[in-house]
């Protein structure tokens, strides 16, 4: 067995693959196909102070190679996460990371204050950059806090004064030079940035020329956009201290390896799962294979070893 | 539990214009599946189509289980050129089942078009699990289009034929059919089809004051609960949440769970 | 049949679909697939002053419904276009979209004035968003030139004013809101914008761990972007006046639907000819079909009609 | 003229570990194949793999042509679970062929490992169109990779084996048994393989002072001249380009105008 565990900003994982926030709701639907506490982390869907129902159906359209998707963020609230989801997650010894979201700096602060007291996250991941839900407008033209360097410091900086749990800032990549917010969050204080969330992006039926869904715009993700997101790791790795956990189609550990060597320490994945529930602990399986294979002892020596 | 395996093609043949039956080798699905629950599957090999295509359950055999599909688009129409002695991936069995109910006395199914899909095996189920036969009624576009007629009849299930230009049975909705059949207080109907269709039979099973047990569709990603892209609106709060998961607290709901006004 | 003809900024064509320049060289490869002047026009590759050799090898990798690509603008040069290619496609009786790139506004209007001259052209294509050359650096952050509206509007007006043919300006995907270079094309002049470029991306081979573009970063087409492509064409419809040419990922009528739908008055196909030569005929056919099937006279009547 | 054709699968099997014989039913396209030529497959339905695959002519019969393949990644593996029955997109005959000098009087054809697989047509081109017999040398990394061994003795070919671990043949490289052979200067050889080989056989030749005429890879998207992703630099220009398109300017260069030192 390679060591594979890797330490994100403060968060120590016996490995690094984590799954994409809202592709694993809570876990306990996957743990029927595997032992879901045998990933480094488990990623909560993105918690809101309040229950939210989301957008209106429908909200997915399958496309070539990935999927768009509009859910809008619908999740139980922080209340009903700490009662009735944190304590499945915390007996099966998961390490979690408790994604959240808020329509200001005090709702994210909140959350992530309520998340640390009650034990009930053992990192936070702030989602700055859903693409849908349109609560924070922003400057003229950027409709994501992650597209505006400023906010980002703003908001990173109230989580950081709210928690002691390592604070990892989600990134759009809907954006001309994803370093920028990257930096951005490591002056505030971030522990490290997770990226890439969905890209913007329409699916139109020709036969009844409406949008397919509900909200026009979604997200894109799945392995249509990972040679984007592998880029914008390598363009964060080259000028970040902080660690970053790479996302964007992941589905194999050579998937994964892409990332890990353009610089991510964590990885996670995402609409991968839904083909596959247990690609995520493939994911794992496969790269203490591959280090293996390659006598590689620890996989951090491979973190941004691209030649 | 449900699970992932990799199937064979035990048979694989056209029924009517662009509706075909598949059955695979599948036994440890077969085992654990249930009337109204379904199951994932890789259409082929690879990315393309990206997600699976969720298919009910037609028949669960012993070792095996049977899909009854329709062509629609391009999914279904590479699955429609798979052969016999070719695997293919299946999750499953997913979701919840029907009800069965000693109680009731009159089981009606009522199927629209491929609709008809999940209702073979809730037939046999309720015959052997209840010891009654339900009715079937069978509606479509066309006569060509009626399916699994002479599996129900072959079950000993009395069948209705609806068809909407009258070309066999009578020209009414499925739901109509159903009226006229006076199902009394402890009847109950299960309906599968086009949400108007099942809307309509929700409605009239409303009037008659008799449980309705629909199957419903939705775009699906996972199958498995955890995207929340199959949603439909509901009445009530289903595991805290009113936005509930056709694919985990269902596909089967009681119909007056459902806000159908919202269809 | 239907009426398909359209009318793009000034340049007439009997139907709406052209091909991404790069995709289609010249011409003379894939007229022996198809009468190519049975397109609505041909679109040239990039063409520069001088030839240019283009990048070292490897220039591809195919990903999930699409490819990475660092060909690097490699081209025959204006001089060779005019002697050897434009003949070709004038005997043919093409209408001629002439895509041009140049390391300042100088060249693209030297360009484009030669174009004109010599009636090798019968609009211009100002692709002013290859992410594989790297001579016009621009803004912090920035690399290409239509990530700067300022430099857009410079560009575009130089071009405008060495030329009467339609001016069609070409925008990249790299952005947080293309509507804002899109705007400034049309302030400066343009005729038209065109509409996507290539997405950003870096493929790795985690057994070599090595990039395995040789340029490192390349260019991501096919209809793994086509959502992105259709979502900034809807961007942009909303706020122009002047029309667009869309691509992105067109690999049949139902594909070339949506773009048309969201706004889009022109089509291009790119990267899918390289899997169905032929490809480009067959979205003219198709939209022939979709307009018989609905009953609709002029296919102009469907652009933007997204409902 | 290449074109786009479905082809349905006459022949399908494994010759070797990894290594299938595809036959498939393409008249059009076998009535205008040449030696040296290949074709671009779609190695499945939908975009998955987005990318046809390169491969060239085996064997080229009279509606028929043949594949010798190795799996190597994906889209091979996927190409190997096709099965006799079914169809598959083909497009070609694309590319230079190899070019048949009458003035040669020595044929010595070089393959390495995969390589081996454009030799068959080409002996058979030589022998029918030249009336002459090629010698054929067949390395590998190991006796079981030795491909076609058979089909050349048939033809009359002399055959060289060579095995990087002499199991077979002589423990040496393909183009140190080339020098061996002392070929005079009306000699031409002819190679395929890997680069690394490709180069060595094309030094031996510039020693020997005579042609080689390699056949090249190169990633492809088209397949077809028109996207420039196949380059390697060539000596000279070609078509006014010093970037020359595998797939259209060759696949087979005369060795001497490929500049070497970039691989
Ligand atoms: C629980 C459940 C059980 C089903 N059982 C059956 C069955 O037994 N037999 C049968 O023929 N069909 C059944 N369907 C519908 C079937 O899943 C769709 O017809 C099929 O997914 C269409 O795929 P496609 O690629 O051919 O169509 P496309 O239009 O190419 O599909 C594009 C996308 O839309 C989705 N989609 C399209 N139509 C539907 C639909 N009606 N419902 C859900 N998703 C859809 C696809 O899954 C895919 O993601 C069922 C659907 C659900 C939700
Ligand atoms: C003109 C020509 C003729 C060929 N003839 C044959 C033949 O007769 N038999 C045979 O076994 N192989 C042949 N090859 C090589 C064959 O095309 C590759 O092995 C095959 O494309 C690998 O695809 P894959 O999906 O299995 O591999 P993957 O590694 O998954 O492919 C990923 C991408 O890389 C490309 N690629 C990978 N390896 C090569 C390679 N060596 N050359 C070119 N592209 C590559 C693929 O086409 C694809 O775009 C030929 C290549 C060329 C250029
Ligand atoms: C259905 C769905 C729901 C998602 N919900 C969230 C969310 O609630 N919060 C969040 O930060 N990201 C969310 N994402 C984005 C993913 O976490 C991830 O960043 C993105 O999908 C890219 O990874 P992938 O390509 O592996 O899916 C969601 C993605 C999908 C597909
Ligand atoms: C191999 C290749 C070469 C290209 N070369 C050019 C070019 O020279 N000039 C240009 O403006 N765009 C170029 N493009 C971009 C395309 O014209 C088009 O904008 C992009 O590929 C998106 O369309 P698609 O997804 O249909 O390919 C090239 C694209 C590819 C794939
Ligand atoms: S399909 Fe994912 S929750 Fe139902
Ligand atoms: S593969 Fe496109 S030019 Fe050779």
């Amino acid at each position: 067995m390679a060591n594979l565990a890797v330490n994100i900003g403060g968060l120590k994982m016996k490995n690094p693959v984590t799954v994409g926030s809202g592709t694993f709701a809570y876990g306990q639907e996957y743990d029927r196909y595997f032992d879901i506490s045998k990933l480094g982390a488990v990623t909560t869907k993105s918690l809101s102070l309040e229950p939210r129902a989301g957008n209106k159906p429908p909200r997915l359209v399958e496309t070539p190679a990935g999927m768009l998707n509009a859910i809008g963020l619908q999740n139980v609230g922080i209340e009903a996460y700490l009662r009735d989801k944190a304590p499945f997650l915390r007996e099966k010894g998961c390490t979690i990371i408790g994604n959240i979201y808020g329509k200001s700096p005090e709702d994210y602060a909140e959350l992530a204050k309520r998340l640390d007291e009650a034990g009930a996250a053992d990192a936070i991941e702030a989602n700055l950059s859903c693409p849908n839900v349109h609560d924070a407008r922003t400057a003229r033209g950027c409709t994501l806090v992650a597209q505006v360097p400023e906010l980002v410091q703003e908001y990173t900086r109230a989580i950081k004064a709210a928690t002691k749990l390592p604070v990892f800032v989600k990134l759009t990549p809907n954006i001309i030079d994803i370093a920028e917010p990257a930096l951005a969050a490591e002056e505030a204080g971030a522990d490290g940035v997770a990226l890439i969330n969905t890209l913007l992006g329409i699916g139109i039926n020709p036969e009844t020329r409406k949008p397919i869904l509900s909200n026009i715009v979604g997200g894109l993700s799945g392995p249509a956009i990972r040679p984007v997101a592998v880029k914008m790791v390598w363009d964060c790795a080259k000028v970040l201290k902080i660690p970053i956990i790479g996302m964007g189609g992941i589905g194999n550990a050579s998937d994964a390896m892409q990332f890990i060597l353009a610089g991510a320490t964590g990885v996670a994945v995402g609409s991968c799962s839904f083909r596959q529930p247990d690609a995520a602990i493939k994911v794992v399986e496969g790269l203490n294979d591959y280090c293996e294979r390659h006598n590689v002892e620890n996989l951090t020596q491979l973190i941004g070893k691209l030649e | 539990m449900p699970q992932v395996s990799t199937c064979e093609i035990q048979a694989h043949m056209e029924v009517a214009p662009d509706h075909y039956r598949l059955v695979l080798h599948a036994p440890e699905i077969a085992q654990e599946a249930c009337a109204g629950q379904f199951c994932m599957l890789e259409v082929q090999e690879g990315l393309y189509p990206f997600l699976r295509r969720p298919m009910c359950f037609e028949r669960i055999y012993k070792d095996s289980i049977s899909i009854l599909y329709k062509v629609e688009g391009e999914g279904t129409r590479l699955m429609s050129r798979l052969s016999q002695g070719q695997t293919i991936s299946v999750q499953g069995p997913l979701g919840k089942p029907f009800p069965l109910d000693s109680d009731v006395e009159r089981h009606i199914l009522v199927g629209g078009g491929i609709g008809i899909a999940p209702f073979p095996s809730l037939a046999e189920a309720i015959i052997s699990e209840l010891g009654t036969t339900p009715e079937v009624i069978i509606a479509a576009r066309t006569e060509s289009m009626l399916l699994c007629e002479d599996e129900f009849r072959q079950m000993g299930c009395t069948v209705h034929l609806a068809t909407d230009d009258g070309s066999a049975g009578v020209k009414a909705f499925a739901s109509e059919v159903l009226r006229e059949l006076n199902p009394g207080p402890k009847a109950r109907a299960y309906c599968c089809g086009p949400m108007p269709m099942m809307r309509a039979t929700h409605d009239v099973c409303q009037d008659l004051g008799i449980t309705c047990l629909a199957s419903l569709e939705a775009e699906m990603a996972c199958g498995d609960g955890v995207c929340l892209g199959c949603v439909v609106e509901a009445n009530v709060e289903i595991e805290a949440e009113r936005m509930v998961r056709v694919c985990y607290d269902g596909p089967v709901f009681d119909s007056s769970l459902i806000n159908w006004s919202a269809y």
